[in-house]
């Protein structure tokens, strides 16, 4: 969905620029608090996953491309502030290093893929979370729906933007078909992937999600034969709740969860996890990251630097990467056929 | 598992465009970016001025063509949608070749493809002259908040902590036996990608635990002097003077 | 395990390699033509410098990295492509670096996933992962995240992962680094007590004549010399020449058995 | 390097731990109560087994863990937010994977980030850098990328990204493991020339005991013996308690000087 130069008229891109603007001075304030020296790493790290994650991208009929935006997985992982400054900076750092998005373009892709997406993504998980009490569980699933909501948000405002000044002479509702129905589609993978990887991070580092913290447990200090001895003060750092471990059945619905997701995944994540980390790797050393060639890189992969053949990821990555993408012609073919359909009855009744 | 795998987008070079300081690049690509934008599409000299300018940049700065073609692959997803324009799009309609093409929507697509082109092309010239390292110095000069640049800073090594581990984790699953025959080895791979973000994630946390425990205070030892002279700022602005004044040529020429 | 395992001195040799040069993709040449063989049931040391091309070899001995030039054989297999697979099964090498080695989120996910591949599933996969891992003795962290072990228990997990695919030949990349001297022994009799083809790179020379009754000096990317570890370390000339030394307080033990 | 340098008996020691506790955020406790003491100038061996929680220790004399409970002292200052800084210029830490410690495109880069983080420039700082490397014996490789040397050739671009520091206190996670013998013996060497706290974790008992007059047993988390180098090995059941054994062919060489 980046979009490039001269795809919207110069009102309507100064006009998201100011807004990019403000949202990304609003975040810079409150990521001040979100924000400390451990977790300016941890943001950097949620950037190049996005970045990764936004690398599966495909022309999509209606738009310019569609792929997974990732800004609902950085508000969990982060918080709302600091995901959209990661955000921003994977659009910046597209724009300046990698030529993807036009230069003059950044304030509607801030605006759409980081502002839009974070706002909504945490709105929606806030709600879950707030109002479904139950753990880890129900932390994962309103990662899900928020991840899910995010994408189709996302593409609506593309729509409205589009709407008021897109310089393509294309039927709104068109667009709006064509942007909807496939980024429902793109919001169910995204919301795969949000819940499987906030789940993943949970499970061993629950530290670094934020919101979930304080599952510290107390310590025990011992002599050196072993026994224990009392501890006096009170740690220096904030102390730690006495939370309870999670105990088994409270998992049960997390394995559950998992599980479902696991097989759903199959088809989705699989395509994420072989085609774009090899793919990746691939285009990075050969062709200097350049994002949208991976699509390109999938057919041949004489893996980089030992120079082995990717045997095992790419039969199957080319297999899902076809079905994939049977899918999307589809969907984006009877996207066209619809319009045209559509432009032939209207001129009929002319 | 450092920044080497950015070389494919940098080309070391010792031109008098390498030697450029990055910011003045960074603001000259950005306001060349805008007089195309602001450009009205009837004026198709005028981009024609704009190919020339770039195309003189790309020899001053000995990128050649083939390079920057490959690279413009990054367009092919909103290459294919402008072609869909004229065949999707509204408004009066025209007979090219045997088909029946919107006229507006032509003016749409040429629009598109030329000024995005441009984009692309100025973009890919900034990141063949300039290391990415360099570039966020040049960025944390213009002032951009130094938050942005740290994670932006971060994000670059990470991409190469990733890259890394998978290719560890490909490896290690190859010389385990590991083939990936059909859909049923599905959630191993899942299931590593699932281990990838953590071991990643704490990779780049010893990584930058060491970089602490060597004396770093969130910004990189400016080893280089990297002030811009205002010959600097003199030979930087000509690309975007030219294009600016083309543009106001284009508006004004009725 | 596929194919039946063949025994006596008509079989093929373990190991073959031939006039194998490699230079990595940045230029740097790392082998300069080695050639070695190696029988099967021997132990076998593999000693040389820091950057003598020891970890290159290795890579080689199971098609991680592919020749430039030469040839190398397992088990009269040469290493090619279609045959890639099969080598795997009967080459298991341990890293270097643990951290290589282990991807999986729990270790006992890692240890299953080599013999998974084998084709081996229920009991049997779950016998040989706590049969691998009481070994090395961390059956205690089998549901622990492999990363977040420390680097001598990675390392003796890194070694259960290669031992529950029961290969033929084994190759070890200094498999004794970072274990403490107790695992160290323990790795020792391990190796000592299976029925299999070793080469094992060491830095660790009263290690390597423990366990080794031959040794081969890799040095500059060829093979310097080749012999009886304990004729090797007894030349003090030689062994100078690859900066190898015997460490402090060793003095080498009178020829046993 | 800020501060001068004190000598003499008054001076605090170099570092202080005590009643030092701490778990990974996965709740994996690693430290049970540390208390220990180094003076100023002495060479001090860490050793225990695989998993006793030496790293995680170690980790906390610069700073880079936080202590979940009790407290560390550097040179009399105590380890909080506030001095971090200045703790981490007075101590050297050499990480346990060398993979963790380089992170620059080069060596040179790498070598002169910390002395650069300090304020030198220019020859101060080329100096500094090739002084390191040579030490190491890596200045050969000064413009390569660290990723792409071979392992022992990392851990030695390691040490001398401290040693290029010149801290006052140097604390080493199994510096001589992946090491050839001679440039074991040279880091030996080096590590004696240089007039500087030292502690050291390794398994290796016949290094600690030629390089460290004291040496200290971590098991469990907590320190199970403090005292000479030479008594402690000397003591069989100790040593047997801790998972540490004398290695093959190993005989404790008379006292010396
Ligand atoms: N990925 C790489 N790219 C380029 N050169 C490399 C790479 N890995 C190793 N080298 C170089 O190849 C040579 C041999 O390296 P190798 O890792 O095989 O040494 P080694 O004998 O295993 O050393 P060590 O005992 O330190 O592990 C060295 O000069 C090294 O610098
Ligand atoms: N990142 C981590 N997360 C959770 N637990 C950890 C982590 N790192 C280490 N541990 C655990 O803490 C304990 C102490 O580990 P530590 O790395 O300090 O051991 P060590 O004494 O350095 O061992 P080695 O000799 O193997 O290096 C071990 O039980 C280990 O499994
Ligand atoms: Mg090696
Ligand atoms: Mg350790």
């Amino acid at each position: 969905m980046h979009v490039p130069d001269g795809f919207f008229n110069l009102p309507v891109s100064v006009g998201a620029g100011a807004v990019a603007v403000t949202g990304v001075g609003v975040c810079l304030r409150g990521a001040r608090r979100e924000l400390d020296d451990r977790t300016a790493p941890m943001a950097g790290l949620v950037a190049a996953f996005i970045f990764a994650v936004q690398m599966l991208n495909f022309p999509v009929a209606a738009g310019t491309s569609g792929h997974l935006l990732g800004g609902a997985l950085a508000a969990i992982l982060v918080g709302p502030y600091t995901a959209v400054l990661c955000v921003s900076v994977v659009l910046l750092v597209q724009g300046f290093f990698f030529a993807d998005g036009g230069l003059t373009a950044l304030g509607i892709n801030i605006t759409l893929m980081a502002i839009v997406t974070t706002i909504v993504g945490w709105a929606v998980f806030r709600l879950i979370t707030r109002s479904v009490p139950g753990g880890r569980a129900a932390i994962v699933a309103a990662s899900f729906v928020a991840a899910l909501v995010s994408v189709p948000a996302s593409a609506l405002a593309f729509t409205l933007l589009f709407w008021i000044g897109g310089t393509a002479p294309i039927d709104i509702a068109s667009v709006a078909a064509a942007m909807g129905g496939v980024h429902v589609l793109i919001g169910i993978g995204e919301g795969l992937i949000t819940a499987l990887t906030v789940s993943s991070v949970l499970a061993v580092r629950p530290d670094l999600v934020y919101g979930a913290r304080g599952l510290a447990r107390r310590l025990v200090l011992r002599t050196a034969e072993g026994a224990e001895v009392p501890v006096t003060e009170v740690p220096a750092t904030e102390a730690p709740e006495p939370t309870a471990t999670p105990s088994a059945g409270r998992l049960r619905p997390l394995f559950i969860g998992g599980g479902l997701v696991a097989i759903l995944l199959a088809g989705v994540v699989s395509f994420y996890a072989s085609s774009s980390p090899d793919g990746l790797e691939k285009v990075a050393a050969d062709k200097g990251l350049n994002a949208h060639e991976q699509d390109h890189g999938l057919s041949d992969a004489p893996l980089a630097d030992y120079g082995v053949k990717g045997i095992d990821d790419e039969r199957l990555s080319v297999g899902l990467a076809g079905v994939a993408g049977v899918g999307i012609t589809v969907l984006a073919g009877g996207a066209v056929f619809y319009t045209v359909r559509r432009r032939q009855r209207h001129k009929a009744a002319v | 598992m450092s920044a080497g795998h950015h070389h494919q987008l940098y080309r070391a070079g010792d031109t008098p465009v390498h030697r450029l300081p990055p910011q003045c690049k960074l603001v000259a690509v950005a306001a060349f970016a805008v007089a195309v934008v602001a450009t009205p599409r009837e004026r198709f000299w005028a981009f024609g001025v704009y190919a020339l300018l770039l195309a003189a940049v790309a020899v001053a700065a000995r990128v050649p063509a083939g390079f920057i073609l490959r690279r413009m692959v990054i367009e092919v997803p909103f290459v294919l949608f402008a072609v869909a324009i004229p065949i999707i799009g509204t408004g009066e309609r025209a007979e090219v070749l045997g088909m029946s093409l919107s006229v507006p929507g032509m003016w749409a697509a040429w629009n598109i493809l030329a000024k995005a082109s441009l984009g692309v092309v100025a973009s890919i010239l900034l990141a063949a002259t300039t290391e990415p390292r360099m570039m966020l110095l040049g960025a944390e000069r213009l002032r951009l908040p130094r938050l942005l640049v740290q994670i932006a800073a971060f994000m670059l090594r990470y991409m190469d902590v990733i890259l890394d581990q998978m290719r560890r984790m490909r490896i290690a699953r190859e010389s385990r036996a590991f083939v990936a025959r059909d859909i049923r080895q599905a959630p191993v791979l899942a299931r590593s990608a699932g281990a990838l973000f953590i071991r990643s994630y704490e990779r780049g946390e010893r990584v930058h635990l060491a970089m602490l425990s060597r004396g770093y205070a969130g910004e990189m030892p400016a080893i280089r002097d990297l002030s811009a002279s205002g010959r600097d700022w003199g030979m930087a602005v000509i690309l975007p003077c030219l294009a600016a004044a083309t543009a106001v040529l284009a508006w004004s020429i009725a | 395990m596929t194919g039946p395992r063949m025994t006596g001195a008509d079989s093929p040799p373990s190991l073959t390699v031939s006039r194998l040069a490699y230079a990595y993709p940045d230029g740097t040449q790392a082998l300069f033509g080695v050639d070695l063989t190696i029988r099967r049931g021997e132990r076998v040391a593999l000693l040389g410098p820091n950057g003598a091309g020891k970890t290159t070899l290795v890579m080689h001995l199971n098609g991680i990295l592919t020749a430039g030039h030469g040839t190398v054989e397992v088990a009269g297999l040469p290493v090619r492509k279609d045959t890639l697979l099969e080598i795997r099964r009967r080459v298991g090498l341990v890293f270097q670096d643990p951290d290589d080695q282990l991807f999986m989120p729990t270790v006992r996910d890692d240890v299953a996933f080599g013999p998974a591949n084998l084709g081996l599933r229920g009991d049997e996969l779950d016998r040989r992962v706590c049969d691998a891992l009481t070994r090395v003795g961390m059956l205690d962290a089998i549901d622990r995240p492999p990363h977040h072990l420390s680097f001598g228990q990675r390392r003796r997990v890194a070694v259960a992962t290669v031992l529950a695919m029961e290969p033929e030949i084994l190759v070890l990349d200094e498999p004794s680094s970072n274990l403490d001297p107790a695992s160290r022994r323990e790795l020792a009799d391990i190796l000592k007590s299976l029925d299999v083809t070793v080469l094992m790179v060491t830095h660790d020379l009263p290690y390597a004549l423990e366990l080794c009754e031959r040794s081969l000096i890799l040095s500059g990317g060829v093979i310097a010399a080749d012999g009886a570890t304990h004729s090797l370390l007894a030349d003090a000339g030689l062994l100078a020449a690859h900066r190898l030394e015997l460490p402090y307080g060793f003095a080498v033990p009178a020829l046993q058995e």
